[in-house]
């Protein structure tokens, strides 16, 4: 994709990614140099259960126009069930933050293997597309922590 | 001297405001009032007889930025953030908001003088209308206020279709100046009637007759040492309500916000109900519940007329009465401490 | 009623079953009742109320009254049994410490029902007929029973108490009398655009005031220490600065509270700036109900929480984004 | 900004060679770096992992009193662990250094100089601002059980636990089936030497029955696994085999007398039938039948009772019920194998509707003298001997669509020629074709003994791909495509065998998951690292043999088997293992009590007890969570359970996440 | 009320007390295993303020926290002010990990003083003080001794847990031991090698030394040592109008506004911090 070609909105986007499926996930795909834009940086956490929603709000309040949270297929959890829980939990969060207006494009869940570099990159291609899309987060916005 | 307007052309007059300052006045969002910045979209809401949030606000905010501090290779800069330099009008207070606010300066424009404070007061007017339908929750007679004749710096009373309006300083009457074509002068006596009507109202109601000796006769160490705290602090649910709806409530924290290239130290209310109130580096002066309640009451009828002749800091405006999700007040606690009319 | 709860509790206390009994105070004004403990049949004689004006809910005091020495008895409506189970599930309740003595309930009213109705100056408000019956200084004033209802009694659980030694005035298995779908109002706002929604909440939750009532006052937010009140996240600002504190607290709250919320409605009731925030709550009923199957937190002590249970086939996150495009 | 002045952090910025320099500018990554609060030190070098980089590490460290580190470089799955030692070697704590992964996350990904700088610059800012929330970490020590598993029996799994019995420790086999030897034991021969596949096999496993450090449990299943690694708790389920092995002689009595004959036998592919009563082949291990009670008349009418009449050792005990053994094991070993994928979705090649369409593994019991035709190579439909054969490759395999799969599956282009060369051999007048996509043969041997089969045994081997096989006047009408002549090809022939994908054992899903061992999309069993841990799973204590991790054939087979052993006897050497300290911890004064951390827990590390806190002055009694820091593995579904905060997980802790979502947004 | 537009920030920057200076650290001194004694001055290298002995000021690391402390040195040091802080949580933690060069912000003086140009003014002194509540009794003593003509006698009581724990020690060995008409008795609560003096509790040791009534005491320490001390000087027949404290820690805004100094009519920002005990002894038992 194209960086250059969009107009000056530079998108932040916060990938949580669990070290075992996604963050190797991640690893291969810049070890087969699949490349996706520079806008996504990833958070690496031992489990997508270990992602509260405090952090991705938090997140938005720091000037995040998306957040993505990635982890191991359900069922190949390296710790057995943790994705499940993160499966409920960012479920319910996103119905919530889509309740309270928030365009629900901005936030993301992907399960990716260990094995799935292609599928990380291509992944992490759409979803800057979706927030390019979307344009600048001001729904859910801190003004305190703006470019001042 | 004494001017009306036409109700019906309040807009007008609001606007002819809004020319030269800000206005501020009750208006009406999602269903509950509260002083707002007034615009010509805003829903402008005099009947209602109180706002859920006083308007301490306007001079006192709930939270303020102090200053903006940062830091760059070892060197800290501060930029203070700037005082208020406008002029600025709060139409609609009631006769116990004006009250409050002076109960407001005591503290902040005693040495040292709070400048953020100062500074909002210098530039305010206030304009205070008549309460002509005074609510059971109202006490201010209790007080020595009187809501038919609020001392701001301008009175207004709504009589049939006209709004009355009375300067009562050099603020007020400059006020008038500014928005004198819009006024038309009137009679005295044409509100007359009015106040006599809501000081008759106000007798009858029920909490206009408490009795508030026993907090100055009463040595503070027995009513400190009373066992009755004891009894009525239990339904206290540590909320902050009352504290934030109470017009003289002016405990604040001050706490940093790390901004995106430095630390931006505010301060905002606080409250005394609150358990982590006095949690400081040593421990916890007031760790039960009871104390914080305690401390909250005897402070508004105790110590505070201690410090200021005499002046209570409660003004009867009944918002803590109505809105204590436990239904406790401070009117039970005078009763209570023996205070019942 | 009133008589015959205040006598057994006398009763109770006398035999010393219990030490001491939690129930409501009569208030000054006819309609402000406070909860309260009475040590003794005097108190209960002198100050003991149960009316339509006991909104309260009694579980969350039972927390503080649970670490005292002795029994204590405690007054719960159906709906505040719910928020009762819910409580001793998370072990915040010893249950042998209690005697629950479940009433009946035919609805609990709101104040601010009868004052928004334009009838100021109550000076007292009498209850019994379907229609209220209030004296103001302003004169007498009427309104139907059922116009002045508390919202949660709109959505009524029903009339089942789901824990308790013994009723009174209740019917072991007295019909629910729910006057409405609960959902129906989180529906209409699913239905409207983001733009909408965004615009809808943004003038409710402006008016909050981080009085943190609705935290104190809910039974689920039985935190010792609220994470808004810590350092544990950075996220002790005690106050709205930004409008995105606003949306934070309460976004949190709810999740917090999801799947353990009852739905008991005293964040509602108890807000000063009136905002709905058992829509808040019920949106996340709502959602656990579709995706998770029915769940109705404090129905029992030993199920699984939706949130801390899964099935493999779980609806996928994405599922939000697919219900935004219908 | 967080100005937190007590640490020092200093940030080495790793070259690799050109592999981050070409994409990122080193040189304004380590000024940014130097201007951050709290770093006090930071300087690049061409390959940080280098004994000479790990130098300035140290040296810094020392020099400059640094208490933190960060190294901005390769993947921290990659070097994490190097720089954590350096750090321990210059005396600063291990946990006090973290990784901006600067190579794959950046330069080898983003082409584009400033862009690939700008996120450098930002993913160390974000490395720093956790690091300056780091707190030292003190891994604690956890024994180890000196004892393997292995999970399945077959060449993999007895080779595997021989080698580690070999060294001297504790090995158990579990085997779902009746005998131990697996895919194996059903070959005839093996390539390329041409050996009998029982003559080889039948000894390592008589060596495994007969190790005194093995024990083998056949017809057996794992059912749980709990723990970790050095200390994993499992249940075995060891069916009922209604034949007690401690009478039984291995007489065969049972089996011939068994009235109940008409079982598929699934050791010879089904092409015949067993009793009920059974030992899978004649070699088997244990030499005891089983009863298959879904086929057994005593079982399911209750009357019969024929084998425990004939046994004379009254070894036959229709009683007997599921065992369960429970077991503690320091390290696990799976080793479930393959077997070839279902041809429903194949229709093209009438394998379901013609009998004399096989599979090359029916082909291998077809050709074995112990087979349901004895050895002798006949059509199934008529028991003809054919003239002519063909061979179809790569059936499932390099698969594009969703039928098969995607991958090769490595042995079958030298099992054709195998086959092919055999047949040749043993009945010269059978014409063999060959179909091919491409024959892959690199092996020791391998390109040899397929061009023999070309040239000394005259295969045909074409070039193309087989669209349809039908049956057409009792023969089978072969359409397929020569690509080198580029022609169509109708030919008739007898038999077609087809050289089916292999895939993973089915099973291993299930077992996958009891251990936590993560899989891939074709579910093969994932290595930590492909190329330099291909035998380890990435979860600590769990091993992979044989065809489980990826198609192999014998020998690699057996050889990753010994590696696979090696790694276990490493293991199992040491008293002690160190673990991992970042796990979760609870801060009492926080605790509600209320067990949701409790709930989501896998490992059952966390536990509730009544304690006595000080809460600021206050003393009371509370219900409060403690994590056993041996059980936790640290996977953090409690911190985002526990509603007040009071659980936090060392290492990834709130803060240091939250400082890290700061800095990226910054 | 987001909306409010009345400050246009428009020049109007009248300083408010709570907008702070920033000072630099310029030396730190380690003086026991937990306390550090910072020297403070502000950008031009000169004072930041003028106080006096027992006042205190805010000093804060902005994104830390801020936090009172009383000032350490002396009135009458012309070219710093010093801080003895002992390192007790996060604020504290930042401070001790600083190093001099590096900068932080300072507000004040707060609260009123020890009445050294009044009350004590030609009174014979009796300083009690145990661990870090030395602190502020410093300021007055240095201040005492520099002033020495307008004092009576000074005795200075000082313990604290172990010999390493004495803050200070340096200067009481230097310079108050060798001051003529200056007392200095030292004690510390356990045995321990290389220490040849006094070994014991402050109360006990002041009660072995009993000290005559005829002068005025200044006490600071741990509560449970004023506690005793108190006790113990009431035994000797002190009266509680000749003992003075502070109760410095009780501040937070440092102007009696924030209300959290309150205790019964007082603020102790206001008020205090220096208060004599039958002052004390009029407030709820709050502090």
């Amino acid at each position: 994709m194209q960086v250059e070609n969009k107009k000056e909105f530079q998108p932040k986007i916060v990938a949580f990614c669990c070290n075992w499926c996604s963050y190797a996930g991640a690893d291969l795909a810049g070890s087969s140099r699949l490349a996706y834009p520079a806008d996504v940086k990833i958070i690496r956490v031992p489990c997508s259960c270990r992602v509260n929603p405090m952090f991705i709000l938090r997140a938005f309040q720091r000037g995040a126009d998306g957040v993505i949270m990635c982890g191991c297929h359900p069922g190949d959890c390296h710790y057995t069930t943790g994705n499940y829980y993160a499966r409920r939990r960012m479920t319910l969060l996103f119905s919530m933050l889509d309740y309270l207006g928030v365009e629900h494009g901005r936030t993301r869940v992907e399960w990716v293997s260990a094995a799935e570099g292609v599928k990380f990159s291509t992944v992490m291609n759409e979803f800057v597309e979706k927030i390019y899309s979307l344009g600048e987060n001001v729904r859910l916005e801190d003004l305190r922590c703006k470019e001042s | 001297m004494m001017y009306k307007i036409d109700q019906a052309r309040l807009g007008e007059l609001f606007a002819a405001i809004a020319e030269k300052k800000d206005l501020f006045l009750p208006v009406k969002k999602a269903d509950q009032t509260d002083f707002a910045l007034w615009t010509k979209e805003a829903e402008v809401d005099l009947d209602t007889l109180r706002t859920v949030k006083s308007p301490k606000d306007c001079f006192f905010p709930q939270s303020e930025t102090l200053y903006n501090t940062s830091l760059e290779e070892g060197k800290l800069s501060i930029d203070a953030a700037a005082l208020c330099d406008r002029d600025f009008v709060v139409f609609g207070m009631r006769a116990c908001d004006v009250q409050a606010v002076k109960v407001l300066d005591n503290v902040f424009l005693a040495d040292p003088v709070d400048t953020y404070y100062a500074a909002r007061r210098e530039h305010a007017v206030l304009v205070a209308g008549a309460c002509h339908e005074p609510e059971e929750t109202c006490f201010c007679k209790v007080f020595g206020i009187d809501a038919a004749a609020p001392a701001a710096d301008v009175a207004t009373w709504r009589v049939g279709e006209a709004l009355y309006w009375k300067a009562l300083t050099k603020k007020g009457e400059a006020l008038s100046e500014v928005v004198k074509e819009h006024l038309t002068p009137a009679e005295e006596s044409a509100v007359e009637e009015a106040q006599t009507q809501i000081r008759s109202i106000i007798d009858k109601l029920p909490y206009s007759h408490l009795k508030l000796d026993v907090f100055k006769e009463t040595p503070m160490m027995e009513l400190f040492d009373s066992d009755r705290w004891e009894e009525m602090y239990k339904p206290c649910l540590a909320c902050g309500t009352c504290t934030f709806v109470c017009p003289t409530c002016q405990c604040y924290d001050i706490r940093d916000f790390k901004t995106k290239d430095g630390v931006q130290r505010y301060r905002c209310w606080d409250s005394c109900m609150y358990s982590d109130f006095t949690m400081m580096a040593h421990g916890n002066m007031r760790t039960s519940q009871m104390q914080r309640f305690r401390q909250r009451f005897m402070h508004k009828l105790v110590y505070y007329p201690d410090n200021y002749e005499g002046m209570f800091s409660c003004v009867g405006c009944g918002r803590c009465v109505s809105k204590c999700p436990a239904a406790l007040n401070i009117v039970k606690v005078i009763k209570t401490m023996g205070g019942e009319g | 009623m009133q008589r015959e709860l205040m006598n057994r509790a006398k009763e109770l206390l006398i035999d010393e079953t219990v030490v001491r009994v939690l129930g409501w105070k009569k208030g000054d004004l006819g309609y402000n009742h406070e909860p309260a403990y009475f040590d003794s049949p005097e108190e209960l004689e002198e100050n003991f109320v149960y009316d339509a004006f006991c909104g309260a809910n009694l579980s969350k005091y039972m927390i503080e009254a649970g670490k005292q020495e002795g029994k204590t008895l405690v007054f719960l409506k159906p709906c505040d049994t719910y928020s009762f189970n819910q409580l001793l599930k998370e072990h915040r309740i010893k249950r042998e410490n209690t005697y629950i003595i479940g009433v009946g309930c035919r609805g609990n009213l709101d104040i601010d029902k009868i004052k928004a109705a334009g009838i100021k100056g109550i000076e007292s408000v009498d209850a019994d007929g379907d229609m209220l019956k209030v004296k103001t200084v302003y004169g007498e004033k009427e309104m139907p029973f059922e116009e002045a209802l508390l919202e949660r009694c709109l959505a009524c659980k029903g009339k089942t108490h789901m824990v308790y030694d013994e009723l009174i005035g209740a019917g072991e298995k007295e019909e629910a009398g729910p006057k409405g779908n609960r959902f129906d109002r989180v529906s209409e706002l699913e239905s409207l655009s983001p733009e909408e929604r965004f615009a809808f909440w943004r003038s409710e939750l402006s008016k909050c005031i981080r009085c943190n009532a609705c935290r104190n006052a809910c039974p689920a937010c039985s935190c010792l220490k609220c994470v808004f009140d810590s350092n544990q996240f950075d996220s002790n600002q005690k106050a709205n600065a930004d409008t995105f504190e606003e949306q934070m607290f309460h976004i949190i709250r709810a999740f917090h509270v999801a799947g353990r919320c009852t739905d008991c409605g005293e964040c509602s009731r108890v807000c000063p700036q009136g905002i709905p925030l058992h829509l808040l709550n019920r949106k996340f009923i709502k959602d656990i109900n579709t995706l998770y199957g029915e769940y109705q937190a404090g129905e029992d002590t030993d199920s699984l929480a939706p949130l801390t249970n899964y099935t493999f086939e779980d609806a996928e996150p994405g599922i939000v984004a697919e219900r935004g495009r219908k | 900004m967080e100005v937190n002045q007590v640490q020092r952090i200093g940030v080495f910025v790793c070259h690799c060679g050109t592999n981050i320099a070409a994409t990122v500018d080193i040189k304004r990554v380590l000024e940014a770096a130097a201007k951050e609060p709290g770093v006090v030190h930071a300087e690049d070098y061409q390959y940080m992992c280098s004994e000479a980089g790990q130098q300035k590490v140290r040296e810094a460290i020392k020099e400059k009193q640094l208490t933190g580190v960060v190294v901005c470089s390769c993947s921290p799955r990659m070097h994490e662990n190097t720089f954590r030692g350096a750090a321990q070697k210059a005396g600063l704590n291990p946990y006090m250094v973290e990784i901006a992964n600067i190579r794959e996350h950046v330069s080898w990904i983003h082409k584009n100089i400033e862009e690939g700088t700008e996120k450098a610059i930002i993913l160390t800012r974000a490395a720093i601002a956790k690091v300056m929330l780091n707190a030292p970490l003190q891994a604690g020590q956890s024994k180890v059980v000196k004892r393997a598993l292995v999970i399945g029996g077959g060449i993999a799994g007895i080779q595997t636990a021989l080698d580690i019995a070999d060294a001297g420790y504790e090995v158990d086999i579990v085997e779902k089936t009746p005998s131990i030897g697996g895919r194996m034991s059903q070959l005839d021969k093996t390539f390329p030497t041409l050996d009998c596949s029982a003559c080889i096999l039948t000894p390592k496993m008589v060596d495994a029955a007969a190790h005194e450090k093995i024990t083998i449990y056949t017809y057996s299943e794992v059912e749980k696994v709990s723990g970790f690694v050095g200390d994993f708790q499992v249940d075995i389920r060891k069916k009922a085999r209604s034949v007690d092995m401690s009478k039984c002689t291995g007489c065969g009595v049972c089996q011939e007398k068994c009235p109940s004959k008409k079982i598929p036998n699934e050791f010879n592919r089904e092409l015949d039938n067993r009793a009920a009563i059974y030992t899978p082949f004649a070699q088997a291990i244990p030499n005891v039948p089983v009863i298959d009670r879904e086929n057994c008349i005593k079982f399911k009418t209750g009357k019969c009772g024929v084998c425990s009449k004939v046994c004379l050792a009254g070894a036959v005990d229709y009683e007997q019920q599921d065992e369960i053994v429970s077991q503690n094991y320091g390290a696990i070993v799976v080793a479930t194998g393959f077997d070839t994928i279902k041809l429903d979705k194949y229709e093209e090649y009438s394998y379901q509707s013609c009998p004399d369409v096989i599979t090359s593994l029916e082909l291998e019991r077809i050709m074995n003298a112990a087979g349901p035709t004895k050895g002798h190579l006949e059509r199934l439909s008529d028991g003809k001997a054919p003239k002519s054969m063909v061979f179809i490759q790569c059936v499932g395999s390099r698969c594009a669509d969703e039928r098969g799969k995607s991958y090769c599956s490595k042995i079958c282009c030298m099992y054709t020629a195998k086959h092919a060369m055999l047949i040749r051999d043993k009945y010269p007048d059978v014409d063999v074709t060959v179909f091919y996509i491409d024959v892959r043969t690199p092996g020791k041997n391998f390109d040899e003994f397929y061009r023999r089969a070309v040239e000394e045994y005259g295969v045909h081997y074409i070039k193309g791909q087989v669209g349809k096989v039908a049956e057409h006047n009792g023969r089978l009408l072969v359409q397929g495509a020569d690509l080198i002549d580029n022609r169509r090809i109708l030919m008739e022939t007898d038999m077609v065998v087809l050289a089916t994908a292999i895939e993973p054992n089915p099973d291993v899903r299930k077992i996958a998951t009891m251990l936590t061992a993560s899989i891939d999309t074709n579910n093969f069993l994932t290595e930590s690292h492909a190329k330099l841990r291909p035998v380890e799973s990435p979860t600590a204590g769990i091993f992979l043999s044989g065809v489980c991790q990826g198609p192999k054939d014998i020998p690699e087979t057996v050889a990753q088997a010994g590696a696979a052993a090696i790694k276990v006897v490493g293991l199992l050497a040491k008293d002690y293992l160190v673990t991992n300290p970042c796990v979760a911890k609870s801060d009492e004064l926080y605790c509600n009590g209320c067990s949701a951390c409790e709930k989501v827990c896998p490992y059952g590390a966390i536990s509730y007890e009544d304690r006595e806190v000080n809460d600021h002055g206050i003393r009371e009694v509370r219900r409060v969570a403690s994590v056993n820091s041996a059980l936790c593995q640290g996977c953090g579904a409690c911190t985002v359970a526990c509603p007040s905060g009071a659980m936090d997980l060392q290492g990834f802790s709130n803060r240091q996440i939250l400082a890290e979502v700061d800095a990226i947004c910054r | 009320m987001g909306e409010c537009t009345c400050a246009t920030g428009t020049g109007n920057k009248k300083q408010d007390i709570l907008i702070p200076m920033i000072g630099v650290i310029t030396d730190i001194r380690t003086e026991t295993p937990d306390v550090k004694t910072f020297r403070v001055v502000g950008r031009d290298g000169k004072k930041l303020f003028e106080h006096m002995p027992g006042q205190c000021a805010m000093v804060s690391v902005p994104g830390v926290g801020e936090a009172m402390f009383s000032i350490t040195s002396s009135p009458t040091n012309t070219q710093f002010q010093e801080f003895s802080i002992k390192r007790c949580g996060v604020l504290t933690d930042c401070l001790h990990g600083m190093s001099p060069g590096d900068e932080v912000t300072v507000r004040g003086p707060y609260g009123n003083a020890f009445p050294v140009e009044t009350a004590l003014k030609g009174e014979n002194l009796l300083f009690i003080a145990g661990g870090i509540g030395l602190a502020p009794l410093r300021s007055v003593i240095n201040y005492v001794l520099d002033k020495r003509e307008n004092y009576g006698t000074v005795e200075i009581l000082y313990g604290s847990r172990s010999m390493e724990d004495l803050v200070q020690l340096k200067e009481i060995q230097e310079v108050w031991c060798k001051t003529e008409g200056v007392d200095v008795y030292l004690t510390i609560d356990r045995e321990q090698e290389g220490w040849n003096g006094h070994v014991g509790f402050v109360p006990s040791y002041l009660k072995e030394i009993g000290f005559s009534t005829n002068k005025t005491v200044l006490v600071c320490g741990p509560p449970i040592m004023i506690k005793f001390v108190l006790s113990g000087l009431m035994e000797m027949g002190f009266k509680r109008e000749q003992i003075y404290t502070t109760l410095e820690l009780r501040m937070k805004c440092g102007i009696g506004k924030c209300g959290r100094c309150n205790i019964g009519s007082k603020y102790v920002c206001k008020d205090g911090p220096v208060f004599r005990f039958d002052e004390i002894d009029e407030l709820p038992p709050e502090y």
